[in-house]
């Protein structure tokens, strides 16, 4: 097991590599430098600020020295904030982040499934076509007018919920998890559906049957489990697309988290912290895939066994 | 007083289709401690009869139009989902055909069984439940089942899981338990086994079983009384010595006479002064376990085909037996590249297999093709009959494309299909049937060597004679070379000249077929022979 | 396949549980009725304010960006400060100053009770050390030639001079200051209040690193020192900044607010939202969402200040390229534009049509115009240039960044353009660095810009002229406007000056390298518990005078 | 003779994959729905010149944004256009990036997920590395640097949209192929000596049709979307013409003074992603031919 999780470590290492090589390269070539802005910086300080941060050395040099301080941990500083480093933003920033990917996951999760579950008992029925358009509709509704939409209704109308912020009231994770979590619950709905429908033509769901198990105990105890084998699978790729897509949200609801540094960073070239973040983003990809492999194995006992030998 | 009396049960199954009678009217009863047999083909209804008595049909679109069941004084028919819950697994225990996939993967063997026993009976604690659950294990004869009630069903072999579910019928210690063609996927000496075991339990808890089996050699020893189901309708019923001896329902006739028993027609037999045909020597086949960044590390080895070598002579059928996993198919496939073998040589005709490039590959392969086992997989299923038969012909330039139609005619003629099919689809076939487009496929290159992996295994077995009497003719008429790999010594002997028996990659014994059924040399070779189940007629 | 499972009331019951109880869960969390940050702040003297991007930093000699800004003017005073609403120039770090007569030296008294906010007294010698610093060469220092004013300070920056006594800045004694100009400077006193003028604590800044170290961490909340009314005292990145009261402030005593909450928000919508639901006391960013300004206007004008701004909006023609070169054309860009009618129904903010690139100073300046919307002589001018009823006119562009209002005033033009003149002019929008780069190279067409003021004065605007200029995206390169720029910097007499802003005013008229659109507006919602909070042409707002008083029953 | 006559009659009428699948098709009613209001919002679409009621760009400053009205069906927006004209031909920008971005998706996806499945081991491992790679680069720093170095054009935003979308096509088709290739009918077309390609072409691909036509489904609408996102970075459909993405995107902002700004746009995104929906199950259905049985 550890050895295999060596070994998928171990490739993404060249993978990382290429990333940051085809990262560095990409923002190098982008037009327009870290300290351009509206009102044109004096020549003079701009050549200051190239000599500090060694913008002037070749882009090689450049690039070979980004390579040596990552190696030391070091991710340099952020040039459009320049009194904070890009460890330090992306520290910030990165547990916010997970948080709400976290949370919006788990409301994926939960609603997905039961929906998806709900619409796999009955086929073809209202309780199929229900929950599973209203899948259809969370696939619709782009998160940039759910967000707005769910403030309107339930901050401001209702008055009920903090409509933005993190951390500051009590609840004001609920919306921001929700509207992220919507798009995905769909997905996550359909693939439940999906799953279950097969699983439950299985076998050894009629050897349950024949048992005398009450439905509620095969579904809890025989169906779910290799159901929701698709859904692990799609976890993975998912929590990664969650959390590198989560800016609109942050940005919608004031959310501090990396998505929106990712994009600031992106647009202000800032060149660290587009590296930084993007090989943070990277190696999340990567983990949660893997992360997603390693529960689909475990939960099906023969290739655990397998990964247990080898 | 019979503890199951069934009386007129009439199942239907509604479709986009249209209505269809599974079950019509079917009445059985069955006394304490009796075996009941139940035989038929696919289709027969024989299965669902059993399902209508627990509820178990999927509704819809399968629905109990009539009838009484009554089990101990109660009419399971008219019972509700709950009630009839706390007879499932309680007091009527069921035994199902493929125990890979009707144990639960995902759970222990152990919980499985426990799970079984505490949902009829809650007060039970888990460690006595857990006692009970080791005794069933024992008792089916798993050794050391306490180290294995904490397994899961895939680190069992096949005869092991079929205990394990064997032992999950038993252990709420039922009065009837319906077996569902209970050893139809094991390998032949295992079934003894099972069968074996199934005879031992029933005796010594005085059981009544329902034993469904396609396969009247099976039930021969075992049942009381035996019922014959075609269509949904019993068509005969009687004692064993009745069904065999006295029978007479056409059909039942047409059971009997499918078992192939025979040696093979002298008709058929080939010329043994031909010259070899196919000649593989030293053949090794590996399976490589591979891994790293660029799958370049080799990590373990499982050695297939072990060094194995032996000639075809032209227009011989050469039978391979062995049983799962000895590595016979894969000797088949690295004969015709389709798997690539790691050392010897082989030769097919003119071609030196393992020396073609992948041109000359491809265009060899006219001369030899394979027939495989599952005739549902070995069809893409979305290419009409005429699609897959017109494929190779275009492909090897044997016709024109406005001669096409005629040649894929004359094949269906060959192998027995009706011309007016040409443009369904696989699946609009039955099982005998998609075999024979398989088999026309196989024939549509002309070739000169054919590799048959287990082709009549899947079928039924009225339609497996007709198979077998139609891979004779066309042997025959085209000249063929066959190698024949079956797990079924009987079909073996039907249809093979010389029989090689394989075993853990090796080859155990090569001899003329008489020869090595009626005085088999090697100790394995014994015991599978020993092992078929032979019709007693006292 | 068919459900195998039907007819289970159980498992529909299950989830059917499982559906409410998030719901309940949900309107459990709702019915806790949160006390608004409003109100909260009220009660306890916080300010809530939203401010634009996060700030780049909170060093003044290392920022430019108005959220800078806004943040900075609360932790640090000048010699001088500005009036909140006249902008009148008024008594800072320094109590009281005289001016020599040629206008050249001055010298400061600075508040002997002037502190940091760690206690240590502030002097004569840290404004000294902090005005080296912000000419210190090697500091990128983006406002470095506002101390071009100081005798020998440009030169001192060129590195021409390295000894810094040479420079005309000299504590006199520990609380007088002597500095001497360059040039008379009428609006000297304004620019003191900049904050390039701030002081900055030595030993802080060179704890914190080197001097002139741009990455220099001494503005963290934990090391922080300054001398404004408030100091820092948590400082989240795009979530919050918190300011404290100084307790060492010299004026404390007269200090209302506790603290002041930025929230860096960058979408109007969102600020919009986060005022409504009670979360800000005032947005501090100069727009909002226009069409909330007619909601607000029609149920809470109370909310509401408009109020003009010493900024204008322009689009400046690439004029080194056909068929911009001739001025017919240009003019015809520039009479064919209904600006009333661009105000009223496009920008809607109050904002002032611009015939003149220089806005009018209520009390000062007030350039005249020469020209106006006149479609008639536009197609005239258009039809002279060779392009009689638009035909034959080249597909031109209007360059933009990505910005809603920036494309709807482009779409309303491009449509005046097409009505009066029968010209298709595309849009273009780029994004921001994109955009940024291709004006400076000069490959737009006409191009979107604006200019704010940095103090109250029209040489800010017409600097923007200056030939080869960094701002100037026109390629205009007049040496007679140069020399006429050289001549107002000599000037020091009012009347004279005013005279040669006229002259200038005329020339870019005659030339139109950029084509005036409007005076921005400064718009922001505050709401009516902020008192002492006033409006004025600078965007400026200082937070000393600021009280908050629930007038809400 | 009759009997000849039969024969050329069945082989005239020849029973290609898609006529059957359209056959089937034709039975299901909610797929038929789907296609007839895909039908007509295309058929709109490319007579929007000639039955769109007003000028999509002409202005009316002093009218503004007007709720749905006898003139104006679907409301004017802030610059007083018709909405209704405006969506018109928005849905020929929209159905066009939402088709071709796809199809390219589509085609690289495809191809890519089939070669790296279909030959396994090491050119999988590399292949799908490769995608791992893309995965993670900035995609607005990628898009940027797209436009400044091909300039602005709507072939470039296909390709741009294109290029993202495809990886997780190439994924799903990859995995679905993976399972496939071990089906004994691919053997069976190995043994007759098909070369690969013709394997991928003829056995595999129309095998992972299910799930690329309900990936393709779910890709249109979101590609419509994305489209409003790179025209943000400069990429993309200029003002004064349209799109549904830009439409909802300008409707958000208003949607609390002019609703019917959002509405309506909306309405029609969500009845062509119903419809797709519909149309997507229901070709996968059709094109199976076993799903026709039960």
């Amino acid at each position: 097991m550890l050895r295999f999780i060596a070994q998928r470590l171990l490739t993404a290492i060249p993978v990382l590599f290429v990333v940051i090589l085809i990262t560095f390269t990409l923002i190098r070539l982008a037009p327009g430098g870290p300290f351009d802005q509206e009102r044109r910086v004096p020549q003079v300080v701009l050549e200051t600020l190239n000599k500090r941060y060694n913008l002037d050395d070749p882009v090689h040099v450049q690039f070979f020295n980004y390579l040596g301080n990552l190696l030391k941990g070091d991710f340099g500083p952020s040039f459009k904030y320049p009194t904070r480093t890009v460890t330090e933003m992306i520290s910030t920033g990165l547990p916010v982040t997970l948080e709400l990917g976290f949370y919006a996951l788990l409301f994926a999760m939960c609603i997905g499934i039961a929906s998806g579950v709900v619409a796999a008992l009955r086929p073809n029925s209202l309780q199929d076509y229900v929950p599973m358009s209203l899948a259809m509709a969370g696939i619709c509704l782009p998160s940039f007018v759910l967000g707005p939409l769910l403030i309107l209704i339930f901050g401001i109308g209702l008055n009920a919920l903090p409509i933005s912020g993190w951390n500051a009231t009590p609840g004001d994770k609920i919306l921001p998890a929700i509207t992220l979590g919507a798009a995905y619950a769909a997905y996550v709905a359909r693939l439940t559906r999906g799953g279950m429908l097969e699983v439950l033509s299985q076998d050894y769901i009629r050897t349950a049957r024949a048992k005398g198990l009450s439905p509620l105990r095969i579904l809890t105890h025989h169906a779910l489990r290799g159901g929701l084998a698709p859904v692990v699978s799609f976890a993975g790729p998912a929590a990664a697309m969650l959390l590198s897509g989560s800016f609109v949200v942050e940005t919608v609801f004031q959310v501090p988290g990396l998505g929106r540094f990712y994009l600031q960073a992106a647009f202000n070239r800032d060149y660290t912290m587009i590296l930084g973040t993007t090989i943070f983003f990277a190696t999340l990809i990567i983990i949660f895939n893997l992360l997603a492999d390693i529960l689909l194995v475990w939960l099906n006992p023969k290739l655990r066994e397998n990964m247990l030998k080898s | 007083m019979s503890l199951l009396n069934v009386k007129n049960l009439r199942t239907s199954f509604y479709t986009r289709e249209g209505q269809t009678l599974a079950v019509d009217d079917v009445s059985f009863s069955l006394n304490k401690g009796e075996v009941l047999g139940i035989v038929g083909e696919s289709g027969s209804g024989k299965s669902v009869a059993c399902y209508s008595l627990l509820g178990l049909v999927p509704s819809p679109p399968g629905k109990i139009e009539g009838g009484s069941a009554i089990f101990d004084g109660k009419d399971l028919l008219k019972l509700n989902e709950k009630a009839l819950r706390a007879y499932r697994g309680n007091r009527i225990a069921m035994i199902f055909q493929d125990p890979m996939t009707s144990l639960n993967p995902f759970m222990r063997v152990g919980d499985q069984l426990i799970e079984a026993l505490r949902c009829h009976n809650k007060t039970l604690s888990k460690k006595a439940a857990k006692e009970k659950a080791l005794s069933a294990l024992e008792e089916v004869g798993i050794n050391n089942a306490r180290e294995r009630i904490d397994s899961y069903p895939h680190e069992f072999s096949g005869g092991m899981r079929q205990r394990v579910m064997i032992a999950m019928a038993l252990v709420t210690e039922p009065e009837l338990i319906i077996a569902d063609e209970p050893t139809t996927a094991l390998d032949v000496t295992v079934q003894k086994q099972i069968l074996q075991l199934l005879k031992d339990l029933q005796a010594s808890h005085d059981l009544a079983v329902i034993f469904i089996t396609h396969d009247l050699g099976v039930v021969a020893d075992m049942a009381k009384h035996i019922l014959v189901m075609k269509n949904g309708r019993v068509v005969e019923e009687g004692s064993p010595a009745d069904i065999f001896e006295n029978c007479s329902h056409p059909y039942t006739r047409k059971l009997i006479a499918a078992i192939p028993q025979s040696a093979k027609p002298d008709e058929f037999k080939y010329d043994s002064s031909h010259e070899d045909f196919v000649e593989a020597k030293n053949v090794v086949t590996h399976f490589n376990n591979t891994r790293g960044l660029f799958r370049q590390r080799i990590v373990s080895t499982v050695k297939a085909v072990d060094d194995i070598s032996l000639n075809i002579r032209e227009g011989e059928i050469f039978g391979l037996v062995g049983e799962s996993g000895s590595g016979k198919s894969t000797f088949g496939r690295s004969l015709i590249r389709l798997v690539e073998s790691q050392a010897g040589d082989i030769r097919i005709g003119k071609h030196r297999i393992r020396e073609l490039g992948n041109t000359s590959l491809r265009e060899a392969r006219r001369d030899f093709q394979m027939i495989f086992q599952d005739p549902y997989a070995s069809l893409n299923p979305r290419m009409t009959v005429f699609d897959t038969l017109a494929e190779p012909l275009l492909l090897h330039k044997l016709a024109k494309k406005n001669e096409v139609l005629e040649r894929v005619n004359h094949l269906m003629d060959e192998v027995g299909l009706e011309r007016k099919h040409i443009r369904k689809y696989p699946h609009e076939f039955s099982g005998g049937q998609r075999q024979r487009i398989a088999i026309a496929r196989a024939l549509a290159v002309e070739p000169r060597f054919i590799v048959a992996d287990e082709p009549v295994s899947a079928l039924d077995v009225t339609i497996q004679a007709q198979i077998l009497d139609l891979l004779l003719k066309l042997a025959k008429k085209h000249q063929l070379t066959m190698l024949f790999i079956s797990h079924d010594l009987s079909v073996v002997r039907y249809l093979c000249d010389r029989v090689a028996v394989m075993q853990h990659g090796k080859i155990v014994e090569i001899e003329e077929t008489e020869k090595l059924f009626l005085s088999p040399q090697q100790p394995y070779t014994q015991k599978l022979l020993s092992a078929i189940p032979r019709i007693h007629t006292n | 396949m068919v459900s195998l499972l039907r007819g289970s009331l159980v498992i529909r019951r299950f989830f059917l549980w499982c559906f409410l109880s998030a719901l309940a869960l949900l309107l459990s969390a709702c019915g806790e009725k949160q006390e608004s940050n409003r109100d909260w702040g009220n009660k306890n003297r916080v300010l809530f304010v939203a401010n634009g991007e996060e700030p780049k930093g909170l060093d003044p000699h290392l920022t430019a960006g108005d959220p800078d800004r806004n943040v900075i003017v609360g932790l640090f005073e000048g010699l001088t400060k500005l009036h909140p609403k006249t902008l009148e120039p008024g008594p800072g770090v320094a109590e009281s100053w005289t001016i020599s007569d040629d206008g050249l030296t001055y010298i400061f008294n600075i508040r002997e009770n002037a502190r940091w906010s760690n206690g240590d007294p502030l002097t004569a010698h840290d404004f000294v050390w902090s005005y080296k610093r912000a000419l210190t060469p090697t500091l990128p220092n983006e406002y470095a030639y506002m101390m071009f004013y100081f005798k020998n300070g440009e030169a001192f920056y060129t590195g021409e001079i390295d000894d810094f006594s040479e420079v005309g800045v000299k504590a006199l004694n520990d609380y007088q200051l002597q500095l001497e100009l360059a040039n008379p400077t009428s609006f000297f006193l304004q620019v003191l209040d900049h904050h390039s003028f701030y002081p900055v604590h030595k030993a802080t800044v060179l704890a914190g690193g080197d001097l002139d170290d741009p990455s220099n961490r001494w503005t963290i909340p934990e090391t922080f020192v300054g001398n404004g009314p408030f100091t820092l005292k948590r400082w989240e990145i795009n979530n919050v900044i918190e300011l404290e009261k100084n307790p060492h402030f010299w004026g404390a005593e007269d200090v209302w607010l506790e603290g002041i909450h930025f929230y860096p928000i960058t979408e109007y919508s969102v600020e919009e939202r986060y005022f409504r639901s009670g979360k800000i006391h005032l947005t501090h960013t100069p727009q909002m969402a226009i069409e909330k300004i007619a909601v607000y206007r029609e149920k809470n004008p109370e909310f509401l200040r408009i109020y003009p701004n010493y900024a204008t909006y322009y689009y400046s023609i690439n004029m080194t390229q056909k068929p911009f070169d001739d001025v017919r054309v240009r003019k015809a860009l520039a009479l064919s534009i209904d600006r009333k009618t661009l105000v009223e129904k496009v920008t809607k903010g109050e904002e002032v049509p611009a015939y003149t690139m220089v806005p009018p100073d209520p009390e000062g300046y007030q350039p005249k115009s020469y020209f106006s919307y006149d479609p008639e002589l536009a197609r005239q001018l258009l039809a002279e240039a060779g392009y009689p009823n638009g035909e034959g006119f080249p597909v031109r562009s209007v360059l933009y960044n990505t910005n809603e209002n920036h494309k709807k005033v482009a779409l309303a033009i491009q449509q005046m353009w097409k009505d009066t003149l029968n010209i298709d002019i595309q849009l273009e929008n780029q994004e921001w660095k994109v955009y940024l780069n291709t004006m400076l190279n000069l490959h737009h067409d006409i191009g979107r810009t604006g200019w704010i003021a940095d103090y109250v004065e029209p040489t800010n605007f017409f600097n923007v002229l200056i030939p080869g200029g960094g701002n100037n995206y026109t390629g205009w390169a007049s040496p007679e406007y140069k020399a006429l720029l050289d001549e107002i910097n000599a000037t020091v007499d009012i009347e004279k000056r005013y005279e040669l802003f006229e002259k200038a005013n005329k020339m870019i008229a005659d030339v139109m390298p950029l084509i005036p659109l409007y005076y921005y507006s400064d718009l922001n919602l505050v709401h009516t518990s902020v008192k002492g909070w006033y409006s004025n042409v600078m965007h400026y707002h200082r937070f000393e005078g600021v009280y908050l008083e629930d007038d809400s029953e | 003779m009759s009997e000849l006559i039969q024969e050329l009659q069945q082989y005239e009428k020849g029973r290609s994959l898609w006529q059957d699948a359209f056959r089937r098709l034709r039975k299901n009613k909610l797929a038929m729905f789907g296609m007839a209001v895909l039908s007509i919002i295309v058929v709109l679409a490319l007579l929007t010149p000639w039955i769109a009621p007003y000028s999509y760009e002409q202005q009316d400053l002093y009218l503004g944004a007007t709720p749905p009205s006898a003139e104006h069906w679907f409301g004017t927006d802030v610059f007083g256009r018709d909405q209704l004209t405006r969506m018109l031909y928005g849905s020929r920008i929209s159905l066009m990036v939402g088709l071709v971005a796809t199809s390219v998706a589509l085609l690289i996806g495809v191809l890519w997920g089939t070669i790296a499945g279909f030959f396994g081991g090491r050119v999988d491992a590399i292949m799908m590395r490769l995608v791992d790679i893309l995965y993670a680069l900035p995609f607005a720093i990628f898009i940027i640097l797209l436009t400044v170095v091909f300039g602005r054009s709507m072939l470039l935003l296909f390709l741009a949209i294109g290029a993202v979308e495809w990886l997780t096509m190439a994924r799903i088709v990859r995995g679905q192929v993976v399972s496939l290739r071990r089906q004994e009918f691919i053997e069976a077309a190995v043994a007759m000596g098909l070369t690969r390609w013709q394997i991928m072409q003829k056995h595999l691909i129309p095998n992972v049709l299910g799930p690329i036509i309900i990936y393709t489904t779910l890709t249109i609408p979101s590609v419509i979307l994305l489209e409003s996102f790179l025209s943000f970075l400069g990429l993309g459909i200029q003002p004064p013409q349209s799109s549904w993405g830009s439409l909802i995107k300008a409707g958000v902002e208003t949607m609390e003074e002019y609703p019917w700004l959002l509405i309506y746009p909306g309405i029609l995104l969500s009845l062509t992603l119903f419809s797709l929906n519909f149309l997507g199950d229901g070709l996968r259905d059709a094109l199976d031919p076993r799903a026709s049985q039960d």
